[in-house]
Protein backbone atom coordinates (compact mmCIF):
# COMPACT_ATOMS: atom_id res chain seq x y z
CA UNK A 1 0.00 0.00 0.00
CA UNK A 2 1.17 3.47 -0.66
CA UNK A 3 1.69 6.14 1.82
CA UNK A 4 -0.50 8.30 -0.21
CA UNK A 5 -3.75 7.24 -1.56
CA UNK A 6 -6.53 8.51 -3.73
CA UNK A 7 -9.95 6.46 -3.03
CA UNK A 8 -13.27 7.29 -4.52
CA UNK A 9 -14.55 5.03 -1.92
CA UNK A 10 -15.34 5.94 1.80
CA UNK A 11 -12.69 5.69 3.72
CA UNK A 12 -11.90 2.98 6.34
CA UNK A 13 -10.49 4.58 8.91
CA UNK A 14 -9.84 2.06 11.61
CA UNK A 15 -7.96 -0.33 8.48
CA UNK A 16 -6.19 3.30 7.93
CA UNK A 17 -4.96 3.46 11.65
CA UNK A 18 -3.81 -0.28 11.97
CA UNK A 19 -0.94 0.30 9.50
CA UNK A 20 0.12 3.19 11.57
CA UNK A 21 0.30 1.20 14.48
CA UNK A 22 3.83 0.53 15.73
CA UNK A 23 4.79 -0.91 19.12
CA UNK A 24 7.87 1.64 19.24
CA UNK A 25 5.73 4.74 18.70
CA UNK A 26 4.04 6.30 21.83
CA UNK A 27 2.16 9.20 19.62
CA UNK A 28 -0.36 8.73 16.96
CA UNK A 29 -1.76 12.08 15.48
CA UNK A 30 -4.59 11.62 12.96
CA UNK A 31 -6.11 14.80 10.81
CA UNK A 32 -9.56 14.12 9.41
CA UNK A 33 -11.40 16.39 7.05
CA UNK A 34 -14.68 16.96 7.15
CA UNK A 35 -17.43 17.88 4.96
CA UNK A 36 -18.73 21.12 6.76
CA UNK A 37 -22.45 22.15 6.23
CA UNK A 38 -21.35 25.74 5.37
CA UNK A 39 -18.68 27.84 3.54
CA UNK A 40 -18.30 31.35 4.07
CA UNK A 41 -21.78 31.82 4.79
CA UNK A 42 -23.66 29.57 2.53
CA UNK A 43 -25.24 26.11 3.32
CA UNK A 44 -23.20 23.37 1.97
CA UNK A 45 -25.35 20.31 1.25
CA UNK A 46 -23.02 18.25 -0.51
CA UNK A 47 -19.43 18.38 -2.92
CA UNK A 48 -17.29 16.85 -4.83
CA UNK A 49 -13.70 17.23 -5.36
CA UNK A 50 -12.09 16.40 -8.96
CA UNK A 51 -8.37 14.82 -8.69
CA UNK A 52 -5.89 14.37 -11.42
CA UNK A 53 -4.56 11.11 -10.49
CA UNK A 54 -1.30 10.89 -11.93
CA UNK A 55 0.01 13.89 -10.47
CA UNK A 56 -1.76 14.19 -7.13
CA UNK A 57 -0.35 10.62 -6.33
CA UNK A 58 3.19 11.94 -7.16
CA UNK A 59 2.96 14.96 -5.11
CA UNK A 60 1.39 14.02 -2.65
CA UNK A 61 3.69 11.05 -1.55
CA UNK A 62 6.52 13.90 -2.32
CA UNK A 63 4.85 15.76 0.53
CA UNK A 64 4.74 12.99 2.94
CA UNK A 65 7.99 11.48 2.21
CA UNK A 66 9.38 15.39 2.88
CA UNK A 67 7.26 15.06 6.15
CA UNK A 68 9.33 11.82 7.19
CA UNK A 69 12.28 13.21 6.94
CA UNK A 70 11.85 17.07 7.87
CA UNK A 71 10.61 15.71 11.57
CA UNK A 72 11.70 12.49 11.68
CA UNK A 73 8.73 10.45 12.48
CA UNK A 74 8.51 6.64 11.92
CA UNK A 75 5.37 6.81 9.91
CA UNK A 76 3.07 8.62 7.93
CA UNK A 77 -0.14 7.90 5.82
CA UNK A 78 -2.47 10.02 3.67
CA UNK A 79 -5.30 9.10 1.74
CA UNK A 80 -7.90 12.06 0.19
CA UNK A 81 -11.45 11.21 -1.61
CA UNK A 82 -12.57 11.78 -5.17
CA UNK A 83 -15.90 12.17 -6.35
CA UNK A 84 -19.03 12.44 -4.59
CA UNK A 85 -19.15 13.30 -0.82
CA UNK A 86 -22.05 13.84 1.65
CA UNK A 87 -22.19 16.24 4.74
CA UNK A 88 -19.84 14.61 7.52
CA UNK A 89 -18.00 11.92 4.55
CA UNK A 90 -13.92 12.01 5.61
CA UNK A 91 -12.88 14.16 2.69
CA UNK A 92 -9.22 13.33 3.70
CA UNK A 93 -6.99 11.62 6.61
CA UNK A 94 -4.06 12.25 7.68
CA UNK A 95 -1.60 10.42 10.41
CA UNK A 96 1.40 10.11 11.42
CA UNK A 97 3.02 7.80 14.04
CA UNK A 98 6.12 8.62 15.94
CA UNK A 99 7.82 8.00 18.86
CA UNK A 100 7.16 11.48 20.71
CA UNK A 101 4.58 13.72 20.20
CA UNK A 102 6.04 16.90 19.24
CA UNK A 103 7.10 15.77 15.74
CA UNK A 104 3.56 13.76 14.79
CA UNK A 105 1.78 17.08 15.43
CA UNK A 106 4.44 18.91 13.40
CA UNK A 107 4.37 16.14 10.43
CA UNK A 108 0.34 16.20 10.48
CA UNK A 109 0.24 19.43 10.38
CA UNK A 110 3.22 19.82 7.85
CA UNK A 111 1.21 17.21 5.89
CA UNK A 112 -2.08 18.50 5.26
CA UNK A 113 -0.75 22.09 4.76
CA UNK A 114 0.90 20.80 2.08
CA UNK A 115 -1.98 18.76 0.66
CA UNK A 116 -4.09 21.82 0.42
CA UNK A 117 -2.09 23.99 -1.35
CA UNK A 118 -0.23 21.61 -3.74
CA UNK A 119 -2.34 19.14 -5.06
CA UNK A 120 -3.96 19.17 -8.39
CA UNK A 121 -7.44 18.45 -6.56
CA UNK A 122 -11.03 20.96 -6.61
CA UNK A 123 -13.45 21.19 -4.98
CA UNK A 124 -17.11 21.95 -6.20
CA UNK A 125 -19.58 23.37 -3.67
CA UNK A 126 -23.24 22.17 -4.26
CA UNK A 127 -25.42 24.70 -2.14
CA UNK A 128 -28.92 24.84 -0.48
CA UNK A 129 -29.93 27.08 -3.20
CA UNK A 130 -29.52 25.58 -6.03
CA UNK A 131 -25.82 26.93 -6.80
CA UNK A 132 -22.60 25.35 -7.34
CA UNK A 133 -19.18 26.40 -7.45
CA UNK A 134 -15.83 25.14 -7.58
CA UNK A 135 -14.10 26.59 -4.41
CA UNK A 136 -10.52 28.44 -4.25
CA UNK A 137 -8.42 27.34 -1.94
CA UNK A 138 -9.25 30.53 1.04
CA UNK A 139 -5.64 30.78 2.13
CA UNK A 140 -3.87 30.73 -1.67
CA UNK A 141 -6.06 33.85 -2.30
CA UNK A 142 -5.02 35.51 0.41
CA UNK A 143 -1.60 34.98 0.63
CA UNK A 144 -0.49 35.28 -3.04
CA UNK A 145 1.17 32.10 -4.54
CA UNK A 146 3.22 30.27 -1.85
CA UNK A 147 4.00 27.37 -3.24
CA UNK A 148 7.41 27.16 -4.12
CA UNK A 149 8.75 25.90 -6.82
CA UNK A 150 5.77 23.98 -7.92
CA UNK A 151 3.27 27.47 -8.59
CA UNK A 152 3.27 30.90 -9.75
CA UNK A 153 0.78 33.53 -10.85
CA UNK A 154 -0.13 33.24 -14.13
CA UNK A 155 1.35 36.05 -15.74
CA UNK A 156 -0.45 39.70 -17.33
CA UNK B 1 5.21 23.22 -32.46
CA UNK B 2 2.18 21.18 -31.94
CA UNK B 3 1.71 21.15 -27.73
CA UNK B 4 -1.77 19.45 -26.26
CA UNK B 5 -2.96 20.97 -24.01
CA UNK B 6 -5.59 19.73 -20.65
CA UNK B 7 -7.76 22.08 -18.51
CA UNK B 8 -9.07 20.87 -15.28
CA UNK B 9 -11.96 21.66 -13.08
CA UNK B 10 -12.90 25.64 -13.22
CA UNK B 11 -11.09 26.17 -16.34
CA UNK B 12 -12.72 23.12 -18.32
CA UNK B 13 -16.27 24.27 -17.60
CA UNK B 14 -15.08 27.90 -18.90
CA UNK B 15 -13.87 26.80 -22.17
CA UNK B 16 -15.73 23.43 -22.41
CA UNK B 17 -12.60 21.58 -23.50
CA UNK B 18 -10.65 18.92 -21.57
CA UNK B 19 -8.30 18.16 -24.09
CA UNK B 20 -7.20 19.58 -27.27
CA UNK B 21 -3.98 20.02 -29.37
CA UNK B 22 -2.70 23.62 -30.81
CA UNK B 23 -0.13 24.98 -33.29
CA UNK B 24 1.41 27.51 -30.97
CA UNK B 25 4.83 29.48 -31.31
CA UNK B 26 4.61 29.68 -27.40
CA UNK B 27 7.74 29.60 -26.03
CA UNK B 28 6.07 28.91 -22.27
CA UNK B 29 3.08 27.92 -20.34
CA UNK B 30 2.85 31.44 -19.46
CA UNK B 31 2.44 32.51 -23.35
CA UNK B 32 0.15 29.82 -23.87
CA UNK B 33 -2.28 30.04 -21.55
CA UNK B 34 -2.26 33.80 -23.15
CA UNK B 35 -3.39 32.40 -26.42
CA UNK B 36 -6.58 30.74 -24.22
CA UNK B 37 -7.44 33.32 -22.67
CA UNK B 38 -8.04 35.05 -26.16
CA UNK B 39 -9.65 32.26 -27.66
CA UNK B 40 -11.88 31.46 -24.59
CA UNK B 41 -13.82 33.85 -23.38
CA UNK B 42 -14.25 33.90 -19.76
CA UNK B 43 -10.69 32.02 -19.09
CA UNK B 44 -9.17 34.59 -16.75
CA UNK B 45 -5.48 34.97 -15.16
CA UNK B 46 -6.35 33.43 -11.82
CA UNK B 47 -3.70 34.00 -9.20
CA UNK B 48 -2.35 31.01 -7.76
CA UNK B 49 -3.29 28.96 -10.85
CA UNK B 50 -0.81 26.17 -11.35
CA UNK B 51 0.44 24.42 -14.40
CA UNK B 52 2.26 20.81 -15.34
CA UNK B 53 4.19 20.11 -18.26
CA UNK B 54 4.07 16.22 -18.99
CA UNK B 55 2.56 15.10 -15.27
CA UNK B 56 5.06 17.39 -13.75
CA UNK B 57 4.39 20.41 -11.86
CA UNK B 58 6.37 23.52 -14.24
CA UNK B 59 7.24 27.01 -13.93
CA UNK B 60 5.18 29.28 -16.00
CA UNK B 61 8.47 30.26 -17.30
CA UNK B 62 9.81 26.83 -18.42
CA UNK B 63 10.39 25.87 -21.95
CA UNK B 64 7.95 24.09 -24.05
CA UNK B 65 9.06 21.57 -26.62
CA UNK B 66 6.75 20.08 -29.34
CA UNK B 67 4.35 17.25 -28.56
CA UNK B 68 4.42 17.95 -24.58
CA UNK B 69 1.35 18.09 -22.82
CA UNK B 70 0.26 21.09 -20.70
CA UNK B 71 -2.39 21.10 -17.71
CA UNK B 72 -3.80 24.02 -16.73
CA UNK B 73 -4.69 24.20 -12.85
CA UNK B 74 -7.24 26.53 -11.55
CA UNK B 75 -6.16 26.95 -7.62
CA UNK B 76 -6.62 23.81 -6.55
CA UNK B 77 -8.77 22.89 -2.80
CA UNK B 78 -7.95 20.00 -1.31
CA UNK B 79 -9.00 18.59 2.07
CA UNK C 1 -21.27 12.31 29.33
CA UNK C 2 -18.28 13.88 30.46
CA UNK C 3 -15.47 15.82 28.46
CA UNK C 4 -12.66 14.07 30.23
CA UNK C 5 -12.92 10.54 31.36
CA UNK C 6 -11.08 7.85 33.70
CA UNK C 7 -11.49 4.50 31.97
CA UNK C 8 -9.82 1.24 33.52
CA UNK C 9 -11.56 -0.51 30.14
CA UNK C 10 -10.08 -0.57 26.74
CA UNK C 11 -11.01 2.44 24.88
CA UNK C 12 -13.63 2.53 21.98
CA UNK C 13 -11.83 4.88 19.42
CA UNK C 14 -15.06 4.30 17.34
CA UNK C 15 -17.55 5.75 20.09
CA UNK C 16 -15.02 8.60 20.80
CA UNK C 17 -14.88 9.49 17.50
CA UNK C 18 -18.39 9.75 17.05
CA UNK C 19 -18.83 11.91 20.40
CA UNK C 20 -17.18 14.70 18.38
CA UNK C 21 -18.38 14.58 14.84
CA UNK C 22 -20.25 17.78 14.16
CA UNK C 23 -21.59 18.93 10.96
CA UNK C 24 -20.60 22.52 11.08
CA UNK C 25 -17.03 21.38 11.55
CA UNK C 26 -14.49 20.42 9.11
CA UNK C 27 -11.64 19.73 11.10
CA UNK C 28 -11.03 17.00 12.87
CA UNK C 29 -7.88 16.50 15.41
CA UNK C 30 -7.24 12.86 17.31
CA UNK C 31 -4.11 12.46 19.58
CA UNK C 32 -3.56 9.04 20.58
CA UNK C 33 -0.91 8.23 23.04
CA UNK C 34 -0.16 4.15 22.28
CA UNK C 35 2.11 1.99 25.32
CA UNK C 36 5.65 2.05 23.93
CA UNK C 37 8.15 -0.60 23.87
CA UNK C 38 11.03 1.54 24.83
CA UNK C 39 11.84 3.96 26.99
CA UNK C 40 15.41 5.79 27.70
CA UNK C 41 16.93 2.74 26.29
CA UNK C 42 15.30 0.03 28.53
CA UNK C 43 12.68 -2.67 26.90
CA UNK C 44 9.05 -2.05 28.41
CA UNK C 45 6.92 -5.09 28.81
CA UNK C 46 3.75 -3.80 30.07
CA UNK C 47 2.62 -0.59 32.36
CA UNK C 48 0.66 0.63 34.92
CA UNK C 49 -1.52 3.68 35.88
CA UNK C 50 -2.49 5.03 39.37
CA UNK C 51 -4.91 7.58 38.97
CA UNK C 52 -6.17 9.62 41.60
CA UNK C 53 -9.97 10.00 40.27
CA UNK C 54 -11.61 12.55 41.56
CA UNK C 55 -8.49 15.38 41.25
CA UNK C 56 -7.99 14.10 37.85
CA UNK C 57 -11.60 14.47 36.42
CA UNK C 58 -11.61 18.02 38.00
CA UNK C 59 -8.10 19.25 36.53
CA UNK C 60 -8.81 17.30 33.11
CA UNK C 61 -12.41 18.89 32.83
CA UNK C 62 -10.69 22.00 33.24
CA UNK C 63 -7.89 21.50 30.83
CA UNK C 64 -10.62 20.80 28.62
CA UNK C 65 -12.46 24.11 29.09
CA UNK C 66 -9.59 25.95 28.98
CA UNK C 67 -8.64 24.91 25.41
CA UNK C 68 -12.25 25.52 24.40
CA UNK C 69 -11.91 28.96 25.05
CA UNK C 70 -8.61 29.48 24.59
CA UNK C 71 -8.70 28.35 20.81
CA UNK C 72 -12.46 28.67 20.26
CA UNK C 73 -12.95 24.84 19.30
CA UNK C 74 -16.77 23.53 19.18
CA UNK C 75 -16.00 20.69 20.48
CA UNK C 76 -12.93 18.57 22.93
CA UNK C 77 -12.68 15.33 24.97
CA UNK C 78 -10.13 13.41 26.07
CA UNK C 79 -10.35 9.70 27.64
CA UNK C 80 -7.26 8.84 29.75
CA UNK C 81 -6.54 4.87 31.26
CA UNK C 82 -6.27 3.86 34.23
CA UNK C 83 -4.83 0.09 35.43
CA UNK C 84 -2.82 -2.45 33.91
CA UNK C 85 -1.75 -1.44 29.72
CA UNK C 86 -0.40 -4.04 27.37
CA UNK C 87 1.67 -2.47 24.61
CA UNK C 88 0.24 -0.77 21.99
CA UNK C 89 -3.01 -0.30 24.31
CA UNK C 90 -4.32 3.37 23.37
CA UNK C 91 -3.28 5.05 27.39
CA UNK C 92 -4.49 8.26 26.42
CA UNK C 93 -6.79 9.80 23.19
CA UNK C 94 -7.52 13.39 23.30
CA UNK C 95 -9.97 14.78 20.13
CA UNK C 96 -11.04 18.13 18.89
CA UNK C 97 -13.25 19.13 16.27
CA UNK C 98 -13.71 22.43 14.67
CA UNK C 99 -14.69 24.49 11.98
CA UNK C 100 -11.41 25.11 10.36
CA UNK C 101 -7.78 22.97 11.63
CA UNK C 102 -5.71 25.36 12.87
CA UNK C 103 -7.50 26.01 16.32
CA UNK C 104 -8.07 21.88 16.81
CA UNK C 105 -4.53 21.60 15.89
CA UNK C 106 -3.41 24.07 18.67
CA UNK C 107 -6.48 23.05 21.41
CA UNK C 108 -5.47 19.12 20.57
CA UNK C 109 -1.90 19.66 21.46
CA UNK C 110 -2.36 21.99 24.11
CA UNK C 111 -5.03 19.40 26.18
CA UNK C 112 -2.14 16.47 25.70
CA UNK C 113 0.87 18.89 26.98
CA UNK C 114 -1.01 20.06 30.12
CA UNK C 115 -2.56 16.66 30.75
CA UNK C 116 0.76 14.96 31.16
CA UNK C 117 1.85 17.59 33.57
CA UNK C 118 -1.15 18.52 35.66
CA UNK C 119 -3.25 15.20 35.97
CA UNK C 120 -2.59 13.53 38.75
CA UNK C 121 -1.16 10.57 37.30
CA UNK C 122 1.30 8.01 37.52
CA UNK C 123 2.74 5.48 35.10
CA UNK C 124 5.11 2.52 36.51
CA UNK C 125 6.85 0.50 33.67
CA UNK C 126 7.70 -2.56 33.55
CA UNK C 127 11.00 -4.01 31.91
CA UNK C 128 12.04 -7.29 30.23
CA UNK C 129 14.62 -8.12 32.64
CA UNK C 130 12.25 -7.92 36.00
CA UNK C 131 12.33 -4.57 37.10
CA UNK C 132 9.60 -1.93 37.43
CA UNK C 133 10.03 2.07 37.70
CA UNK C 134 7.82 4.61 38.39
CA UNK C 135 7.90 7.50 35.62
CA UNK C 136 8.75 10.37 35.67
CA UNK C 137 7.44 13.36 33.35
CA UNK C 138 11.16 13.90 31.33
CA UNK C 139 9.91 17.60 30.77
CA UNK C 140 9.05 18.13 34.15
CA UNK C 141 12.32 16.80 35.61
CA UNK C 142 13.93 18.87 32.37
CA UNK C 143 12.43 22.20 32.70
CA UNK C 144 11.63 21.82 36.52
CA UNK C 145 8.02 23.01 37.62
CA UNK C 146 6.68 24.92 35.09
CA UNK C 147 2.72 24.10 36.34
CA UNK C 148 1.63 27.54 36.98
CA UNK C 149 -0.46 27.88 40.18
CA UNK C 150 -1.23 24.14 40.28
CA UNK C 151 3.05 22.69 41.12
CA UNK C 152 5.51 23.88 42.80
CA UNK C 153 9.30 22.29 43.46
CA UNK C 154 8.81 20.50 47.22
CA UNK C 155 11.33 23.57 49.45
CA UNK C 156 14.47 21.94 51.07
CA UNK D 1 -3.82 19.90 64.87
CA UNK D 2 -4.92 16.83 62.89
CA UNK D 3 -4.19 16.21 59.57
CA UNK D 4 -4.90 13.86 57.35
CA UNK D 5 -1.88 12.52 54.76
CA UNK D 6 -2.22 10.47 51.61
CA UNK D 7 0.86 9.16 49.95
CA UNK D 8 0.65 8.59 46.01
CA UNK D 9 3.10 5.86 43.85
CA UNK D 10 6.21 6.39 44.33
CA UNK D 11 5.62 8.04 47.35
CA UNK D 12 3.24 5.28 48.93
CA UNK D 13 5.99 2.57 47.58
CA UNK D 14 8.46 4.40 49.74
CA UNK D 15 6.60 5.31 52.52
CA UNK D 16 4.41 1.89 52.83
CA UNK D 17 1.57 4.15 53.53
CA UNK D 18 -1.45 5.27 52.01
CA UNK D 19 -2.98 7.46 54.76
CA UNK D 20 -2.17 8.10 57.78
CA UNK D 21 -3.48 10.72 60.39
CA UNK D 22 -0.72 13.13 62.32
CA UNK D 23 -0.63 15.59 64.79
CA UNK D 24 1.31 18.12 63.42
CA UNK D 25 2.38 22.21 63.97
CA UNK D 26 3.71 22.65 60.09
CA UNK D 27 1.76 25.73 59.12
CA UNK D 28 1.63 24.79 55.55
CA UNK D 29 2.04 21.67 53.64
CA UNK D 30 6.10 22.32 52.74
CA UNK D 31 6.74 22.07 56.42
CA UNK D 32 4.59 19.09 56.68
CA UNK D 33 6.11 17.34 53.84
CA UNK D 34 9.72 17.99 56.01
CA UNK D 35 8.35 16.10 58.97
CA UNK D 36 7.53 12.94 56.63
CA UNK D 37 10.77 13.10 55.00
CA UNK D 38 12.00 12.79 58.71
CA UNK D 39 9.52 10.01 59.65
CA UNK D 40 10.52 8.06 56.40
CA UNK D 41 13.81 6.81 55.37
CA UNK D 42 13.82 7.37 51.46
CA UNK D 43 11.11 9.51 50.79
CA UNK D 44 12.81 12.99 49.01
CA UNK D 45 12.63 16.44 47.63
CA UNK D 46 11.46 15.41 44.42
CA UNK D 47 11.68 18.05 42.08
CA UNK D 48 8.38 18.99 40.62
CA UNK D 49 6.54 17.13 43.25
CA UNK D 50 2.80 18.75 43.96
CA UNK D 51 0.19 19.07 46.67
CA UNK D 52 -3.01 19.05 46.60
CA UNK D 53 -5.42 19.81 49.82
CA UNK D 54 -9.05 18.74 50.25
CA UNK D 55 -9.30 17.48 46.40
CA UNK D 56 -8.07 21.15 45.40
CA UNK D 57 -4.54 21.87 43.76
CA UNK D 58 -2.20 23.47 46.71
CA UNK D 59 0.84 25.71 46.52
CA UNK D 60 3.52 24.17 48.91
CA UNK D 61 3.20 27.28 51.38
CA UNK D 62 -1.09 27.27 51.65
CA UNK D 63 -2.24 27.36 54.86
CA UNK D 64 -3.36 24.19 56.65
CA UNK D 65 -6.25 24.36 58.94
CA UNK D 66 -7.41 21.30 61.31
CA UNK D 67 -8.94 18.38 59.72
CA UNK D 68 -7.39 19.40 56.28
CA UNK D 69 -6.72 16.08 54.10
CA UNK D 70 -3.28 16.37 52.74
CA UNK D 71 -2.75 14.65 49.11
CA UNK D 72 1.51 14.07 48.57
CA UNK D 73 2.47 13.86 44.67
CA UNK D 74 5.03 12.98 43.33
CA UNK D 75 5.88 13.48 39.68
CA UNK D 76 3.14 13.08 37.55
CA UNK D 77 3.73 10.97 34.03
CA UNK D 78 -0.29 10.87 32.53
CA UNK D 79 -0.65 9.82 28.89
Amino acid sequence: MNAFEISSQMIDLEAFRRRLLNRSCGAYVQFDGWVRDHNEGRQVLRLEYEVYEPLALKEGSRIIAEAKQRFGVSNACAIHRSGLLELSDVAVVVGVSSPHRGEAFDACRYIIDQAKIRLPIWKKEYYANGNEEWVNCQRCSEAGHEHGAVSARVPR
Amino acid sequence: MKICVRFFAAFREITGVETEVVETTAASPAGLFEECTRRYAGLQNYSSSMVAINDEMAQWDSMLSEGDEVLFFPPVAGG
